[in-house]
């Protein structure tokens, strides 16, 4: 049982592994020619954002609450990392432990954001939640409009390029990783069961407020690593990257890729932070196409693309070889 | 007056009731009895239009209840006391009453007064939020609910569930005066005994099909009714 | 034995009472269950019963009097903290979690056991291992008990009514308790699911040395499982006494049984 | 701050309110009954404010008073209402709250961009809709259309409470949320009560769109988000579901925005939504919602 | 950062992949051809300056490969402005995408906020940028291929300090949007200029892009005693805050940027009197090339986009024609060359590029004449600028 387990973790590692070769061979070998750069450029995004729609899932997916002010978290993580790169700047420290340090200091100051936020917030449930989370992310956003050290208002630019594709790639693949591993232990059971029912979980001696917050707060940890990426791949950013509508993009994600599913988490943000480019040809139209399409996963996969399915290569192997034996005899 | 033909249901793809037929007689008070899972409540709830069926026919007085628009089945008088209560939380005693006469209202003032006399207890508790209800005074509010009606048959699902033995009596007896006033129904229940005691006739169901029916009488001394479902 | 459980009751009440609104629900309600005992505790609809319980689970707070466990006072203390310290329930409208496997409504209620952190969840060390491993064979333990064995990986919301109460109790089991609330757990089922029941409740006191409240209104299993019983109307108690006692109460059978003595008479 | 600014800061502090209010009437109503943020109804507003802008002219052109064009406005916002209910909303209501919520979006999303293709993307001014004159009173500007909005605003509101109360339909509209399965076995036809429910709650983001044009005679493919959010927020304050909530909170949220605009410009936004927060974590579900915790 | 990424500059012409592509690309055309990506706002809240831009434009090329110009001009994507939805998120792809059709410049974007990270790139891809809207005085420091043909906030917030100086006024109110750029920029900027022109600012007030509700600072306005207010944004709200600020009763002057270009004025023709804002031009300016602009595009495509947007793109577009001539061929680093220190004469006046790459020129204030935008006068950019 466990042995089988450790395997199927080994095999995993190996599937990202050769996914992330393939990314290598085909963008060193310009596959794409002059394109390579814009779809470089697409699959960064789509790094960060698969990182801050798969935290955002933890909540909305795993502890089925709202929260509308994911954006908050997001802007905390990209402006705290900001701040710190641009202070070890040129303090002779490789770029790539730069940034890993940079984005530590972002998620850590998203994951304190988060507790100062969940422990009043998460007293509420449903819709109520939803609305004080757009508060305290508008109410984040302002102060960041207000900080001479961001801006004050104005676009914070300059920050350093630091968000490297193959580097985000990894980093990507470890926080999706680490959060895979949470959701499968007993936080992660825990909080399902606070989903379900409350007052049963409480009643089978579980302290609602305590894993809530927890949750929460791992949740923000990670949309301020995402956000920390997001930083150092635009160098620049003004408050209202961060606003109600950024928040509202991010869930959308989480739902049209599947509430409860990493998997669709990876997918959904993939799918929908590459949709607005895919329509490009559509010009002026394009965001009524992008509407339209969400609209239409929605009403014809009304439970996400995934629901609450999760991918599993073992699976997948176990059932080729299985035909091929079928196959063999 | 209900006639149900080769019925079947199923839930996405577990089939829940494999071609199940029976019928209902003017005047008659038919009960299903059945182990939990057995499908008693699908079939209730497929009746009533809140499930849809797959295949088979239910007639109700000459109409196609497939065909009917659910919301409507109402008004030709076939009343539902669904499994688990299904009263409004947010809405007094007396609401509640009001909207169980939702479809005609005329003479709701009489009927109410006598389904308060049926259960005082709701009447002591006619401003209170029917979500705070304890179990079985919601129970009894489900069954004055479909009273309200004033419909020619009632179907009830497990309307003794939860009550005190003094109440399960009474609602027998309730069930059995209704009947006498010319309300046919057919009762599902878990307290075989009781039912069919006061039944005419009964179905045993036994996961999604029918697996004996006749008169109630026979069925009470019948050995394996006995031992399957009447605990000895 | 009998002395300790004297000294110190598992469950002490001492006047307890709660108020909605002008409705006093519980009235001065007093209580004493020792080691291993089981006490019913029955009464008319809207009696007050599962009141009772939501007080002494904490869901509720007592507008009056007070609780111990062990003789550790309880009241004022939140839902979570009494199950710690070993009070557990089942609910009259099932509460399971729906959507989870059945094997996971025991483990979620398990969570307690368990001491692993963040770090070794995250980086699956032995120590997680190790815990896991020995919390799933515990589980699996329990629902062999309530005769759920093979059924670990359904859906907890597909099972059929019976099964689901049943899962409940396991749930509660799990919580390692020393006094087990049940409430109605035979709602809906027929006698022979009914005796079933009966036989595992009278398991789980012989194994787990609990004891246990019982809100029944099937006399049948009462009468049969109960030492002591109490009867409650209008929030307060009308009777108590031994299933005898009570099956001949003038006031009971008033409120509560109804006069024709042969559904009891035959069971009993 | 001297007097007279106090005042007027009150007057504007209402105005605004009473518009916020309107707004919130509508998202009340729909949230009442199907439980759902109809993300959407801003922007219902917004296509309420198109109607008015291109009807208007043909009104004063016909020689009828300029606000009869929200007749027009009533039926288009109904009409896109009720379309937006069955094309989008419907097939999704099984989903749960969350997939409503996001395809609420979408459609709020969808209503914008097809505005901007139809409409251009420039900022449309409206024409001037009440010609009441504004009356100084204690040394204060008093534009009677406050009084006017208000006027409306409290109508609507007990019109609207009036229905659920009283009315047949109203009732429905109550037990559909409460409990789906037992309305229909007492004879509610539910998809009827929810259509009714959007053709009622888009009329009303016709009437609050006539009010916003008075105050403020711009319209923008985009006005529909933000108006909505606070108006939203107002309603939620108020007590979602609840109709005189919605009543008090836009009147709320409103003074709350003006006077903190008067002691911390900077910050306002931020100090609003603290004082929402506040009340909230004070009075969980809304000033006026009564908190039903549920029977265990 | 300046000098060094110039280093990068000038040493590392043709070591950046694009560049080569686009190297290799030019012998196919001749070298005649100035292959010309655009970038602006087409959705989203400020899509009607991508509207703009794309008249604009599509107008220019045609009008430049009509003319006996040796250069001629291709505007890559088939003619279309690639929309960054004013998204910074969506900028930099929209930028990236461009690169694969190997452009030898760039045109755009309008907002800040949107062209800082664009600038990043296209220093880094050593890629002519022409910034059009971009008015945040860092995006030329970002390197030396970056250029822009509006003024940098700096400057116009002085030219407005410095018009309120002339028309003698004292006392100065301010509202701004606090999370724009722009906005933000001008105020500054003002306040700044405003001691040595001897204004007192009196009151400031803040509200954000998004807001419609201006009648608490208007009103603050008037019990402050200003004479003037200076409100730097964007179109779409100033028909609202100077209804407002009259509603209050306030008769003073409203001043405002280049931002107020193309407003609405329909209903509030009186309510714009003693209004005033700062020009690259002036609709009714005589010069030929404004009155050429001017007729043509209203004649195109009607009134309903041509705004100070338009007249960038447009002047972006030959401003680009110029520098081919003046490198003396139509790839990149020529199409730099030419352009650093250019002098240009537009739409937007004559003016030269300083080191930076940004343009020093007049600026025109209008006025409203009920409703109808009046040209008052034309400031020169005396003094050096900061
Ligand atoms: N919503 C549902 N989804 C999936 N399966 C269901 C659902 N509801 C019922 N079932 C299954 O259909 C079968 C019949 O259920 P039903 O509730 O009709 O039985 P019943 O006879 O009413 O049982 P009980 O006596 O417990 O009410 C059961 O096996 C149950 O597991
Ligand atoms: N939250 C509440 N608010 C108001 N009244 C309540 C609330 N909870 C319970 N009650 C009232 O208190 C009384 C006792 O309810 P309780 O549920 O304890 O009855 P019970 O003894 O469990 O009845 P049953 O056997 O039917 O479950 C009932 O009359 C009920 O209406
Ligand atoms: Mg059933
Ligand atoms: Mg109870």
């Amino acid at each position: 049982m466990e042995k089988q387990i450790k395997r199927s973790y080994l095999l995993n590692i190996l599937g990202v592994l050769f996914v992330f070769l393939l990314f290598v061979l085909l963008f060193e070998t310009r596959v794409f020619g002059a394109s390579t750069q814009y779809i470089k450029g697409i699959c960064t995004t789509a790094c960060y954002t698969i990182i801050m729609v798969a935290s955002l899932n933890l909540v909305v997916g795993f502890m089925g609450e709202f929260s509308l002010g994911h954006a908050g978290f997001v802007s905390v993580g990209a402006y705290t990392s900001a701040i710190v790169s641009s202070a070890l700047a040129g303090k002779g420290l490789p770029d790539f432990f730069l940034f890993l340090v940079a984005l530590l200091a972002g998620g850590a100051a998203a994951g304190v954001t988060g507790i100062l936020v969940g422990i009043p917030a998460l007293r509420l449930r449903g819709d109520y939640l939803a609305i004080v989370t757009v508060a305290f992310a508008e109410i984040i956003r302002v102060c960041f409009c207000n900080f001479a050290i961001t801006g004050g208002g104005k676009t914070m630019s300059g920050i350093l390029k630091l968000s490297d594709f193959y580097w985000c790639y990894w980093i990507m693949a470890g926080c999706v990783a680490i959060m895979y591993m949470y959701v499968r232990s007993r936080f992660g059971r825990t909080v399902k069961a606070i989903r379900e029912d409350y007052i049963a979980a409480a009643a089978s001696g579980i302290n609602v407020t305590y894993y809530k917050v927890m949750t929460f707060t791992v949740a923000a940890f990670f949309a301020g690593v995402g956000g920390g990426i997001y930083a150092h791949y635009m160098t620049a950013m003004i408050p209202t990257n961060f606003n109600f509508m950024y928040s509202a993009e991010l869930l959308s994600e989480v739902i049209i890729g599947g509430t409860g599913s990493l998997t669709g988490s990876i997918i959904g943000a993939a799918f929908l932070s590459s949709l607005p480019e895919m329509t490009r040809q559509f010009s002026q139209y394009r965001m009524l196409v992008y509407s339209v399409i969400l609209v239409l996963v929605m009403i014809f996969k009304p439970g996400g693309i995934f629901g609450t399915w999760e991918f599993s290569l073992t699976r997948i192997i176990k059932r080729l070889l299985g035909t091929k034996r079928n196959g063999g005899v | 007056m209900l006639e149900v033909r080769s019925l079947s249901v199923s839930y996405g793809a577990i089939k829940a009731i494999h071609n199940v037929s029976l019928h209902v007689n003017q005047g008659e008070i038919v009960s299903l009895i059945g182990a939990n899972g057995a499908g008693k409540t699908t079939i209730l709830r497929t009746i009533s239009g809140l499930k849809k069926a797959d295949e088979g026919e239910i007639q109700f007085e000459g109409t196609d209840l497939r065909k009917t628009e659910p919301s409507s089945i109402i008004r030709l008088k076939l009343a539902h006391v669904p499994e688990g209560r299904h009263i409004f939380p947010q809405m007094t005693v007396e609401e509640n009453l009001e909207m169980g006469a939702f479809a005609d209202q005329k003479d709701m003032e009489a009927t109410m007064t006598d389904v308060y006399d049926r259960f005082s207890r709701l009447k002591e508790r006619r401003r209170q939020l029917a979500g705070t209800l304890s179990g079985g005074e919601q129970q009894m509010l489900a069954v004055g609910r479909a009273l309200m009606a004033r419909p020619k048959m009632i179907l009830m699902d497990e309307p003794s569930m939860g009550l005190s033995p003094l109440l399960v009596k009474e609602i027998f007896s309730i069930i059995k005066e209704v009947n006498k006033n010319g309300i046919t129904i057919l009762l599902v229940e878990q307290n075989a005994r009781m039912a069919l005691s006061i039944s005419n006739r009964a179905y045993v169901m036994e996961t999604g099909k029918i697996s004996m029916e006749g008169d109630a009488g026979e069925l009470l001394r019948d050995v394996r009714v006995k031992k399957a479902y009447l605990g000895q | 034995m009998a002395e300790e459980a004297k000294k110190h009751p598992v469950l002490k009440v001492l006047n307890l009472g709660i108020q909605f609104g002008g409705l006093k629900a519980v009235d001065s309600f007093d209580l004493e269950i020792g080691e291993s005992e089981l006490i019913g505790l029955i009464g008319p609809n809207g009696a007050g019963k599962t009141t009772v319980f939501n007080l002494i689970t904490g869901v509720y707070k007592p507008t009056e009097g007070s609780f111990y466990l062990n003789g550790q006072r309880m009241n004022g203390k939140s839902t979570y903290q009494i199950v710690e310290a070993g009070i557990a329930r089942t609910f009259q409208n099932i509460r399971l979690f729906k959507k989870m496997s059945v094997i996971d409504n025991v483990k979620a209620a398990m969570n307690a056991r368990l001491s692993y952190g963040l770090f070794h969840a995250i980086f699956r060390t032995p120590g997680y291992w190790k815990q896991e491993a020995t919390l799933t064979s515990h589980a699996k333990e329990l629902l062999k008990v309530v005769h759920l064995e093979g059924r670990e990986e359904l859906e907890a919301g597909n099972l059929p009514y019976g099964e689901q109460r049943r899962l409940e109790i396991a749930r509660a089991l799990a919580t390692d308790m020393k006094l087990l609330l049940l409430d109605e757990p035979a709602a809906g089922m027929n006698p022979t699911e009914t005796e079933e029941l009966l036989e595992i409740i009278n398991y789980i006191r012989k194994e787990f040395k609990i004891s246990v409240l019982l809100i029944e209104h099937d006399m049948s299993l009462v009468m049969k499982v109960c030492e002591r019983i109490k009867v409650l109307d209008f929030g307060t108690t009308i009777a108590s006494g031994t299933p005898k006692e009570i099956a001949n109460n003038q006031r009971v059978i008033e409120a509560y049984l109804g006069k024709e003595e042969e559904e009891v008479g035959e069971d009993a | 701050m001297t007097f007279s600014l106090f005042f007027q800061s009150v007057i504007n502090g209402l105005n605004q309110g009473a518009i916020y209010a309107l707004i919130a009437l509508g998202y009340t109503m729909v949230y009442g009954i199907i439980r759902m943020i109809n993300f959407a109804h801003g922007d219902f507003i917004m296509i309420g404010a198109y109607t008015l802008f291109y009807t208007i002219p043909l009104m004063v052109n016909a020689g009828m008073p300029a606000w009869l064009s929200v007749l027009a406005a009533i039926i288009v916002c109904a009409l896109v209402g009720v379309v937006v209910e069955v094309v989008a909303y419907k097939p999704v209501r099984q989903a749960g709250s969350m997939s409503a919520l996001i395809t609420a979006l979408a459609m709020s999303l969808f209503l914008e961009n097809l505005a901007m293709v139809l409409f251009g993307a420039k900022p449309q001014n409206v024409q001037k809709i009440f010609d009441l004159p504004t009356i100084n009173v204690l040394g204060a500007a008093l534009p009677l259309n406050v009084v006017l909005t208000i006027f409306i605003g409290v109508i609507m509101m007990a019109g609207l409470q009036l229905f659920i109360k009283k009315t047949k339909m109203g009732k429905a509209m109550r037990s559909v949320p409460q409990d789906r399965d037992a309305s229909v076995l007492v004879g509610i036809n539910v998809n009827k009560v929810i259509t009714v429910t959007f053709a009622i709650g888009s009329a009303l983001a016709a009437v609050a769109a006539l009010m916003y044009c008075t105050k403020y005679p711009r319209v923008t493919n985009d006005m529909g988000s933000m108006m909505g959010l606070k108006a939203f927020i107002a309603a939620v304050l108020g007590g979602i579901g609840i109709i005189p909530g919605a009543m008090l909170g836009g009147i709320l949220v409103g003074l709350i925005e003006i006077f903190v605009k008067l002691i911390a410009p900077g910050w306002y936004e931020a100090i609003t939504y603290a004082i929402l927060i506040v009340i909230l974590l004070v009075k969980p579900s809304g000033i006026l919602g009564k908190n039903m915790g549920e029977k265990v | 950062g300046c000098s060094s990424s110039a280093q990068q500059g000038a040493a590392g012409g043709s070591t950046s992949g694009e560049t080569t592509a686009a190297a290799n690309g030019a012998p196919a055309k001749e070298g005649k051809t100035i292959k010309v990506g655009v970038i602006g706002p087409l959705t989203g809240g400020s899509a009607i300056y991508g509207e703009g831009a794309q008249n604009a434009i599509t107008m220019a090329a045609e009008e430049i490969n009509l003319s006996d110009s040796e250069y001629k001009i291709e505007i890559v994507n088939g003619g279309k402005v690639v929309d960054d939805a004013s998204d910074a998120k969506q900028a930099i792809n929209a930028y990236n995408s461009l690169l694969k059709e190997s452009p030898d410049a760039v045109v755009g974007s309008f907002f800040s906020s949107v062209t800082l990270p664009i600038a990043e790139q296209a220093t880094k891809d050593n890629m002519l940028l022409l910034a059009t809207g971009a008015t945040n005085k860092d995006v030329t420091l970002k390197g030396p291929t970056i250029f822009r043909d509006c003024f940098i906030d700096p400057y116009q917030g002085k030219m407005a300090a410095q018009f309120a100086k002339e028309k003698g006024w004292k006392k100065a109110a301010i509202i701004y949007a606090k999370d724009d750029d722009y906005s933000n920029g001008l105020k500054d900027a003002f306040i700044e200029n405003a001691k040595e022109a001897g204004i007192e600012v009196v009151y400031t007030g803040e509200c954000t892009t998004k807001d419609t509700d201006f009648s608490s600072q208007t009103s603050q306005v008037v019990a402050k005693g200003a004479d003037f207010l200076f409100y730097p944004a964007f179109l779409d709200t100033v028909p609202l805050l100077v209804g407002a600020a009259r509603d209050a009763g306030f008769d003073g002057a409203i001043m405002g940027g280049d931002g107020w270009d193309g407003a609405d004025t329909k209903g509030f023709e009186d309510k714009f009197s003693n209004c005033y804002f700062t020009n690259h031009y002036s609709s009714e300016d005589t010069a030929p090339a404004v009155t050429n602009f001017v007729s043509k595009y209203t004649e195109k495509y009607g009134k309903e986009s041509l705004n100070a947007c338009a007249a960038l793109y447009y002047d972006a577009i030959y401003m680009l024609a110029e520098a081919a001539k003046n490198g003396g061929a139509s790839d990149t680093s020529s199409l730099v060359k030419g352009m650093t220190g250019m002098t240009f004469t537009g739409v937007g006046g004559t003016f030269t590029l300083d080191k930076n790459g940004d343009p020093e020129k007049s600026v025109a204030i209008n006025t409203f004449d009920n409703g109808k935008v009046k040209w008052l006068m034309t400031l020169s950019p005396e003094g050096t600028k900061n």
